[in-house]
């Protein structure tokens, strides 16, 4: 029965999978990284989901405050998000010098034009 | 001055990447970095050398004690590779300003060694340090870096490559975030010590599990292991030759670091390769891989795609090693990871130079070369004779004590298989030798010149390292043998 | 059941929507519009579970400048994604397997919520309970993000650092004279009501984000939130007056500069840390009193950030429009 | 005294949920783009400037909030009606016309056939 209580997470769960599924099944590149965009944000959130204490404030000092959440999740995923937007933009970079060279940001056309290259 | 060792090593690369910004003149800012990576090499030195005297190194950064705050934890495994990869990054640098005029537009140069530095901190900084969040960032910086440096290549499909890792790496991290977050769920702590120290307590949960599969499936990617290894040989065939060189020698071999760091250190041998099938699970893809690769490479009409199909047949070699579970075993693949960069180090540089002169690395456009290159071709050969394993070079080290440890552990055909496994690099070796050597000079190559000096002299610098390395054995198998005892020490 | 509990479903719910959402749209417009919104519900979400820092930066970055840069270059690229002609059911297995191994994960779990859980237990109570006395900043983000993991952020503002020289890299490009001299009449020139919001618009934004900038210690804020703020404005500038002109406001070689200094700042703290005697990161050797030196080191550390952040979106932002803007910059390609 | 505020506030608040629900079904029940836009107009500057009116009655006496609130609702003035303008150029620009009278009956007709 205790197990219905991790509702939270198991819907954290689903999401990733969902922004994990977008990566591997589609084959446009801006999508992919929509995709990872998606997939890392849900990381995020069952980082958070762990600092939460019910009942508890955000952890900004305070006089007669008792409960705080924990701070170190939040830490940790201020630093994760950066590194998201960084991978993404540089990503998208990438799929700009694609797109301009190829002609298409679709990977069954770059894989076939490769393999005629080839 | 001496206790700052640690942090210094990382930190220099660091900051000298935004100082090159300043610095903007390519030829200055080669120097430059040379200069960095020439005090990064000599830290490592030194440390290596702190470390063999004085044991493990704790450094505690921003004053804040473990596990509050983040620790730089250098033991003799930890110092090895620092040495590895500082080592083979100055060496690569020495070529690079010769190679990059070549391959790399001017204006470009810049940011191709501001990539550079920044990358190989990367590297230094996953090595370096005792805190398992930490190791993220640093794979992030490295990561970013290493995507710039693949798409500086001159092809368009240096592009997909690096989209394609950059999809694939950023899986792989991604999957080790949630490694962590589950670990530090269970634990409470991102200390490595510190968590060696508590997940004994959760080791037969189903969310510790979770979080070892996680991080190792992770890891993998990152380095390349057979079956997710498909990023890997158009990341380095299309790279340019430096960064081709560059990554072989090192990227893979931090990515092995960190899976030892973390299957003997922090989970232990105990719950990794003895509650788990995965001592099973990485000796079937490790052999899988030295076969499947070794057997595409011999197709492979690219030569820096041959090599790269190489490097995934080589890695599960090094899987293998520490697969056994026993010191012998942990010491052939600690080897191997030092004894490989420097073969693939050799060979990339040697390919750069080729590279430099014909504008391609395709092995029909090769034929009767080594009449007009036959240094760079001596150097290849040397090299291939090394990756075969033949006595005398560094490849024969590590495959004997691999070979020795496959006996000990009792699994002889396992031996066997190591020794038919490189009848296949025979092969690739052989192809490249008759097309070079024996086959008449073509038309078009016969006003080729021999590489330039610049690329030349540190490619024969590495090819030296494979010949000193196998007959002077006493600094790697000794450093490597103090590494794989300190690891099993700290597991038990 | 709180109301909490109902906001939480709700919430949750509503990001599995966008994300199904997200999957089936093949207009990339509209699934660019859909991350922005998947991000906003989850800043949501990060404030029902009190991280507010992490909502804030999220909205700002993730929502804001992510969704801004995806936007700026679908120009660039075709905007209708193409069925993809062979499914994938590998896909499926390989995202079926790994789904089952994390709910099989949640099985052991610590509860949710639960005050007992090894991380409310080990580490971080240090950090509640300490920090006022050791580094003396009501936020607690702020002081675990700037001292006691300051070398994480460290190595994050690197991060940025090494987005924006790959982008530089990738497609960064030298202009001739002639182009910088030749004043284009910006698209925007038209819009006379937007025009004159957004002037009205860009001094308070600025103000804000050196309000969050300095804020930081005492509320959620920082270097981070700020940086994306202040950039957000030079970019709302840049589209209303056309990049030419502002680039000659803000000149590209300066904000390269900044987004150098910005690192360094952060590292020279740490080394002039190490100068005197202690280690990298140790705000306490700053100043003779180690709660002055804390304040001064993460005021430092933070303006770091800040200008790292700030100077990399704007070069980021530059550049995309850089190639919208121009088409005489094709590489060579071989 | 504080009923009275209550009260107004609760009126405020739950006035403007109905404007946000209204705003809402109208985005996905109109007929043409620019309706629609209409629709979503109401949820931006009736909706959320009701509940941010509704919030200022339970400040009770600080006024940094009632600060804060009262500078969301002014910036939330200024944007909202200038992106729909913005969208409205926009749509005018590709060529989106507005449907008139008789068009959109024989639209609904259409669809119900």
């Amino acid at each position: 029965m205790s197990y219905l209580l991790q509702y939270n997470y198991w819907i954290v769960m689903v999401l990733m999978m969902i922004g994990f599924y977008i990566v591997i099944s589609h084959g446009n590149l801006v999508k992919k990284l929509l995709g990872l965009s998606i997939f890392q944000t849900s990381v995020f959130i069952l980082y958070i989901s762990m600092g939460k204490v019910e009942g508890g404030t955000a952890p900004i000092l305070d006089e007669g405050i008792v409960l705080y959440s924990n701070p170190l999740p939040h830490v940790l995923i201020l630093t994760a998000i950066v590194v998201g937007i960084a991978t993404t933009a540089l990503g998208l970079a990438l799929v700009v010098r694609i797109s301009e060279s190829y002609g298409s940001i679709e990977e069954d056309d770059i894989q076939k034009m490769d393999n005629e290259q080839c | 001055m001496l206790s700052q060792l640690p942090i210094l090593q990382v930190i220099l690369p660091l900051m000298a990447a935004p100082l090159c910004l300043i610095v903007r003149e390519p030829r200055l800012v080669w120097l430059f970095s040379l200069l960095t990576s020439a005090l990064t090499l000599g830290i490592s030195i030194l440390l290596l050398q702190q470390v063999l005297h004085e044991g493990t190194l704790s450094y505690a950064l921003g004053g804040w004690q473990p596990p509050w705050g983040i620790e730089y934890r250098i033991d003799p495994l930890n110092a090895f590779v620092l040495l590895l990869v500082s080592l083979l990054s100055f060496v690569v640098l020495l070529a690079a300003h010769t190679s990059i005029t070549r391959e790399i537009a001017p204006e470009k140069q810049t940011y191709f060694y501001m990539a550079f530095l920044l990358c190989m901190a990367g590297f230094l900084g996953i090595v370096a340090t005792g805190d398992a969040f930490n190791v993220f960032v640093f794979l992030e910086i490295s990561a970013l870096a290493t995507y710039t440096l693949i798409a500086l290549g001159s092809d368009r499909r240096a592009l997909w490559a690096s989209y394609q890792y950059l999809i694939m790496g950023t899986i792989g991290a991604t999957f080790i975030l949630i490694g962590i977050g589950l670990m530090y769920m269970m634990t409470g702590t991102l200390n490595m010590h510190d968590l060696a120290q508590r997940l004994p307590a959760v080791a037969g949960t189903r969310t510790l599990f979770t979080a070892f599969a996680f991080f190792i499936v992770g890891v993998c990617l990152k380095l390349a292991l057979f079956p997710l290894h498909l990023w890997l040989p158009n990341a380095y065939a299309y790279a340019p030759s430096i960064v081709s060189a560059f990554l072989a020698a090192t990227a893979t071999k931090v990515a092995i670091y960190l899976l030892l760091r973390f299957i003997f250190t922090v989970f232990g041998v105990e719950f990794s390769l003895n509650h788990l099938p995965l001592q099973t699970i990485l000796m079937a893809l490790g052999l899988a891989g030295v076969f499947m690769a070794s057997i595409v490479a011999i197709y492979q009409q690219n030569m820096k795609r041959l090599f790269a199909y190489s490097s995934v047949a080589q890695i599960g070699y090094m899987i293998l090693g520490f697969s056994f579970g026993s010191v012998t075993g942990l010491m052939a693949t600690l080897l191997h990871l030092f004894n490989h960069a420097l073969m693939k180090g050799a060979l990339f540089l040697a390919l750069a130079g080729i590279f430099y002169r014909l504008g391609s690395v395709d092995l029909d456009k090769m034929q009767g070369l080594a009449k007009r290159m036959p240094y760079s071709m001596a150097a290849i050969v040397i090299g291939g004779i090394s990756l075969i394993g033949v006595p005398l070079t560094v490849g024969f080290v590590s495959k004997w004590y691999l070979v020795l440890a496959a006996l000990e552990s009792g699994w002889w055909p396992l031996a066997l298989l190591v020794l038919a496994g490189s009848l296949l690099a025979l092969v690739y070796v052989w192809r490249f030798v008759e097309t070079v050597y024996f086959q008449p000079l073509s038309e078009a190559n016969s006003q080729v010149k021999e590489a330039p000096l610049g690329i030349l002299l540190p490619t024969w610098l590495l090819v030296v390292a494979n010949v000193y390395f196998g007959i002077d054995t006493q600094l790697t198998v000794g450093v490597a043998q103090i590494a794989a005892h300190s690891l099993f020490g700290s597991a038990s | 059941m709180t109301i909490e509990f109902l906001v939480d479903i709700v919430l949750l719910g509503l990001l599995a929507l966008t994300a199904i959402a997200i999957h089936k749209t093949r207009d990339l417009f509209a699934s660019i519009m859909l991350t922005g919104i998947y991000s906003l519900l989850s800043a949501l979400f990060f404030i029902v579970m009190d991280a507010v820092d992490v909502a804030f930066t999220e909205a700002a970055v993730g929502a804001g400048i992510s969704t801004l840069l995806m936007l700026s270059c679908m120009p660039l690229v075709k905007k209708q994604e193409q069925p993809s002609r062979h499914h994938r059911p590998l896909g499926l297995v390989v995202v079926t397997l790994t789904g089952a191994l994390l709910i099989y994960g949640t099985m052991d779990m610590p509860p949710f919520g639960s005050v007992d859980d090894p991380i409310q237990q080990h580490v971080a109570p240090r950090y509640l309970h300490q920090s006022m006395d050791e580094v003396g900043l009501p936020n607690v983000v702020t002081s675990v993000l700037a001292s006691y993991r300051g070398f994480d952020t460290f190595g994050e503002t690197v991060v940025i650092l090494t987005a924006g020289i790959g982008v530089l890299a990738l497609l960064g490009f030298r202009r001739s004279r002639a182009q910088e001299m030749q004043h284009r009449v910006p698209a925007m020139q038209q819009h006379m009501i937007l025009r004159i919001i957004s002037k009205l618009l860009i001094p308070p934004i600025l103000i804000f984000a050196f309000y969050v900038q300095f804020h930081g210690d005492f509320g959620p804020g920082g270097g981070f939130q700020a940086g994306a703020i202040f950039a957000a404005a030079i970019i709302l500038y840049t589209m209303l007056f056309g990049l030419s002109t502002a680039r000659q406001v803000f000149r590209e070689r300066y904000i390269h500069l900044l987004a150098a200094v910005g690192v360094l700042i952060y590292g020279a703290v740490g080394i002039a840390s190490m100068l005197a005697g202690k280690n990298f990161l140790d705000y306490d050797a700053l100043a003779a009193n180690p709660l002055t030196g804390q304040h001064v080191g993460i005021l430092l550390v933070e303006l770091g950030v800040g200008i790292t952040v700030a100077a990399v979106m704007i070069i980021i932002f530059y550049t995309f429009s850089g190639r919208l803007d121009k088409d005489d910059h094709k590489e060579p390609e071989s | 005294m504080t009923v009275l505020l209550d009260l107004l506030s609760w009126v405020a608040l739950l006035l403007g949920s109905f404007f946000l629900i209204v705003g809402s079904v109208g985005l996905l029940r109109f007929p043409d783009f620019f309706t629609r836009m209409h629709a979503a107009g109401v949820t931006d500057s009736l909706g959320a400037g009701l509940i941010l009116f509704g919030l200022m009655f339970q400040v009770d006496g600080q006024w940094i909030v009632l600060f804060k609130l009262l500078s969301i609702l002014f910036f939330i003035w200024l944007t909202s009606p200038a992106s729909s303008h913005a969208l409205a150029k926009a749509a005018l620009h590709h060529n989106q016309q507005p449907l008139l009278g008789d068009e959109v009956r024989n639209r609904k007709q259409a669809a119900n056939e």
